[in-house]
């Protein structure tokens, strides 16, 4: 297969589905003029066209909820976050006025929409600019999620979101806009259902479940534990709501230990969501506690050493497979 | 003038009276504990509900805030529906999931019915967006409160309205008060119309009270917003009766303010200037007013005999054709 | 001791710390001339007149920030939120300015602030309306959440909140404003410190574990499984950030089973985070897996039958709790 | 004029010096990477920093967005803690915590460097707030850029600023682009400071490049807000020479653009007016330039010889006086 980066293959995305959908148009601060502050809407401009690739002011209150009018009455709008730390003086308009119009009308609106952008940590962005926001839009219903953490799922979970009737947020991991991964030729429809998690790699002894920036580093993390003769198997969730909860129960049913690596801050996260789903569905499954490795509980710090000390790696994962395997 | 505006005088006369006799059912049945939640009464502002729409075409887009009654009933929203919704049944125009809050006729082009302050003004923006993205000549018209100009999204969606040339107009209903808060302490300047200058966006003051001068000023306004695709910011002069909710004394103004502005009521004037120019006895009035009060009561009944909804229909409601659990 | 309300309670810990502290101010949306959306400002206007008492227009973000700002240069502001459901559209700045300013100015300065108001679901308001969001503002470092059930801990943890030098959320029960119990008198300085729990009744079989608005509901569940024979220790935890993780895990070891009852949305919820530090901490101690008793997953329907099917109630509590005893 | 004012022409111009040579080694370093994150430069705004700092008074409360560098140079802060935070250092004026977005000098009553735009607008109202509240004669200056003013916090402070009328000074400093957005490109109207008008506020246009001419129109507005604790609304136009932030290679003007405005360089101007008013000699100059790049030269050094925040120090600064885990 071809490979392509992270940053192209959500290029290809929103072209073909723009080519397929007339409906279908991309709205946010600097996607048309500029090609996106992380380039991710490279050439639509010239391809589509102002009317539908619209440079908007800084207004994202503003703009999240004008597609979400236009996906009221037909229109089928991607709102671009130039990252998701900014979509926190938007949240209303995506956690009240999205997720709700179905319920509040009775049925008889429903809001096709996608929201997308970088999440989570970068580097030395600090306090402000490093939010991974999947646990706060978690808590609603009647949002999708998903958090694709290769070219691949990157393609092809966007590609669905955007045909999804519903608000889907598409979570796009910062820091991997570079990476380089095998996608399909462009001549293959790629469409990764939403709601799917994937075992990217085949374990026996402990389940890493993961999800965007911590995927890599639970790869590393299982190849060095190999080494050791652990033989750890790599769940990547892909999305977050639906959760792909048979997947996970099998992997538990198979290995009866669970180490999460998450992107996010440990409280209310990603993380203690499945610990309950687990425990709750495979209690006498697990041979010991299940161990989190998530940021660490304090707001960023902008100098480099602080901020690595904060984040995940692949050496806390292993230090924490190491512990749910008692060595 | 919109093809409804072959409504005749007596119609607006009649649907400025259908609301009224509406609302005071809807009072009397929530004093009985019949409805739940948050109930905002729209008396003493009916022309400017019926005023508008009837100078709208019918495929023109309407949204509002939460005081929605009169703009749903405007549109030709049944009562029933409208009671029913009140009383939470699946009969109501929101199946009973919206209240009152959260009136819903997408078949009529009315899309809510919303709750959060000023919430909704974006979502104006992006239906006014969506219409001329599609090159209909379609207007949508976004109702709001004056305490509404004060909330971050309605600025960046009049800015963004402004630049991306969006065929919407806004009207405020200035009905003098949020919840107890008088315009003259929500605002540093005197004029809530003058909040359009920052947008150098087209503006006008109209008269929320008499009705016919109300269609007549909205006319040549709506044909700009349809021809030029240019945004309007409107203020219309009005006042409310009632409390700001069912469960507001409203102490913070004297009964002689009330009773001042009830000099102006728009049912009134337009009852007395139609039978000043004889296109409207007593006689004809009373029968207007009693078939008005008829609706109104068989709506209650209407909504006491409806279903309510059903408990397996709750996870239906999440994810557009999809049943959660 | 006297019984006072709730909502009573909260006035008196408002007029004591206002009394007590020239810097400590109230600014809200009608909380002066009004006397509050929920009349917990009752009287504090003439008291104090219209200098400390600010009426605001409705502009959430605003005057959310500018409470952050006054904190920054020593003030000691209490904004109130008519409902936290408005909080949502002050969300950054609650989230962004206020918790992380601490770290940002490398501890130069501090915001020695109180968010208050009701908070969580009420009757028949509806999708956007009804929001609990304590999970939501967990999630951050550098805020403290607090969830009084009763008028004795709604009066002691606000009179803390407000002298604490953090920002702090008060999030207040709207359903127990009219809730009587005993407080101390007025010349007692009524202080309870963040982050305690309260184990609100002696249990042996199982924990109930509940804040807020099913504290009630707890108690009551308790009651009646007490006629049939099960001894539930019901432990309200008062705190959500500080968590109270001592209290928790000194009553799981006494009861080996756990039910939580929480007023929230069940994804990323205040439970999913319990059960993760339960498992975590006291894995051994469970005899059967976790439950919580949540709202339902979907928007909050108007009809007061559905309402009632998505709220949590004794009645589930006590369901649950039979399936955790395994009767 | 506040007291600072006393400082002579020469003390501006080595203001002005002094941040244009810090951030040209600021710039080296981050293309060394010995810079992370976000850096925005703030070469060819000098004039507006330097400018209305001069004439405040140093007990004034000033705050920014992240473009902060020249205002806490201007205030005072070293340039040895400010290229030390920029290194992330504990020597650094956020102690390496902050960043390039978030310098703090609350001695010198710097309170940011605030990195969500407009986030940092009602913060500023609320340290007005604070000074009106203790009766101080205090003014608040806060610096916003001109894609700022399109966020709802930008709206709903500066309504309140007027309702309450606080002694707050908000200064737009329009170098014409957000990013890549001309101003054009983001608001309907053809100047930016019209948008007062919507809050009724006392507004002005202010040359931001000829800093003398700057000064002596601030000045008394400064000491109108003193006296009347009303806000202001000022247009400071200004032009940035370099790209948005470091990453940004600005492709969006032309070199001819670029080059028309570097002629009205705030720098050049002062410098040349001096000297025709044999206030200044080249030889003069050249020695003050001389200084500045030598202090520049020096807080590299100091910089990158300071130490790493301490990792036990990670804990410190989530709640004020409290140590977590
Ligand atoms: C963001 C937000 N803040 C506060 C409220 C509570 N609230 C509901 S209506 C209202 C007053 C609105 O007044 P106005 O805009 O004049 O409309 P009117 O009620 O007069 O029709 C307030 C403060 C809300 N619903 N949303
Ligand atoms: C709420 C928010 N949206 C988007 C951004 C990303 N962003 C950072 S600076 C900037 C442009 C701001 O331009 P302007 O206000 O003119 O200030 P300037 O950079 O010109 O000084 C944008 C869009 C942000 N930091 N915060
Ligand atoms: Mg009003
Ligand atoms: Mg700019």
């Amino acid at each position: 297969m071809r490979e392509i980066t992270y940053r192209q293959a959500l290029t290809e995305a929103l072209t073909e589905e723009m080519e397929r959908d007339p409906n279908v148009f991309l709205m946010g601060e600097e996607v048309a003029e500029y090609n996106g502050a992380y380039k991710v809407s490279q050439g639509l401009l010239d391809k589509f066209g102002p009317k539908r690739v619209i440079d908007t002011p800084i207004s994202e209150a503003g703009f999240a909820g004008m597609g979400v009018g236009a996906a009221m009455v037909g229109l089928r709008p991607v709102i671009e976050f130039m990252t998701f730390s900014f979509s926190l003086v938007a949240f209303d308009q995506v956690v009240n006025n999205a997720p709700n119009m179905l319920t509040m009308s009775g049925g008889q609106l429903h809001v096709p929409m996608t929201f997308r952008g970088p999440n989570g940590p970068a580097h030395a962005l600090g306090a402000t600019h490093s939010h991974a926001t999947e646990s706060l839009f978690a808590n609603f219903p009647g949002l999708k999620i998903c958090t694709p953490a290769t070219p691949r799922d990157a393609k092809g979970l966007l590609k669905t979101a955007i045909r999804d009737n519903n608000p889907v947020l598409v979570l796009e991991c910062e820091m991997h806009y570079n990476l380089k991964g095998p996608v399909e030729d462009e001549d293959v429809e790629l469409l990764i259902p939403l709601g799917s998690a994937e075992i990217k790699r085949e374990g026996s002894d402990v389940t890493i479940i993961c999800y965007a920036l911590t995927v890599p580093m639970a790869l590393k993390a299982a190849e060095e534990l190999s080494a050791e003769g652990i033989n750890a198997e790599v769940l990547d969730l892909r999305s977050i709501r639906p959760l792909d909860l048979d997947t996970i129960l099998a992997s538990v049913a198979k290995t009866h230990r669970v180490v999460i690596a998450e992107q996010d801050r440990p409280v209310c996260g990603i993380g203690s969501e499945i610990t309950y789903q687990i425990q709750h569905h495979a209690f006498d499954e697990l041979d010991s506690p299940i161990i989190r490795v998530t940021q660490e509980d304090v707001p960023m710090p902008y100098s480099e050493i602080l901020e690595k000390a904060v984040l995940p790696n692949s050496e806390k994962i292993i230090s924490a497979v190491k512990r749910v395997c008692n060595i | 003038m919109g093809k409804e505006a072959k409504n005749t005088d007596i119609d607006i006369l009649f649907q400025m009276l259908l609301i009224r006799r509406f609302e005071e059912r809807a009072s009397q049945q929530y004093q009985q504990q019949k409805i739940g939640g948050f109930c905002h009464l729209y008396i003493g502002q009916e022309a400017v509900a019926v005023g508008t729409i009837n100078v709208l075409r019918p495929d023109d887009y309407i949204i509002t805030a939460y005081r929605d009654h009169g703009h749903a009933l405007a549109r030709g929203t049944s009562a029933d529906s409208c009671m029913a919704e009140l009383f939470g049944k699946a009969s109501g125009c929101s199946k009973g999931l919206g209240g009152s809050m959260h009136f819903f006729d997408v078949e009529r082009h009315m899309y809510g019915g919303h709750a959060i302050v000023a919430g909704h003004v974006p979502l104006a923006a992006g239906m006014a967006f969506a219409s001329k993205y599609r090159d209909e000549d379609r207007v949508t018209v976004c109702y709001l409160g004056d305490g509404a100009i004060n909330q971050g999204s309605f600025h960046e969606s009049l800015n963004m309205a402004g630049l991306f040339e969006l065929p919407v107009i806004y009207i405020v209903e200035n009905n003098q008060f949020a919840m107890g808060t008088h315009v003259k302490r929500s605002i540093p300047m005197d004029k809530i119309v003058d909040r359009a200058k920052g947008y150098g966006m087209k503006s006008a003051v109209i008269d929320g009270m008499d009705v016919r001068n109300l269609m007549k000023d909205f006319a040549p306004i709506v044909e700009d917003v349809r021809k030029t695709k240019q945004p309007w910011f409107i203020e219309a002069e009005t006042y409310r009766y009632r409390g700001h909710s069912m469960s507001d004394p409203a102490t913070y103004r004297t009964r002689e303010e009330l009773e001042k502005h009830k000099e102006q009521d728009p049912i009134t004037k337009l009852q007395d200037d139609l039978i000043t120019e004889k296109l409207l006895t007593q006689e004809k009035f009373d029968e207007l007013d009693k078939k008005a009060r008829q609706i109104a009561v068989d709506s209650v009944r209407f909504a006491e005999s409806s279903e309510e909804p059903p408990l397996d229909e709750l996870y239906n409601y999440t994810y557009y054709g999809e049943t959660v659990k």
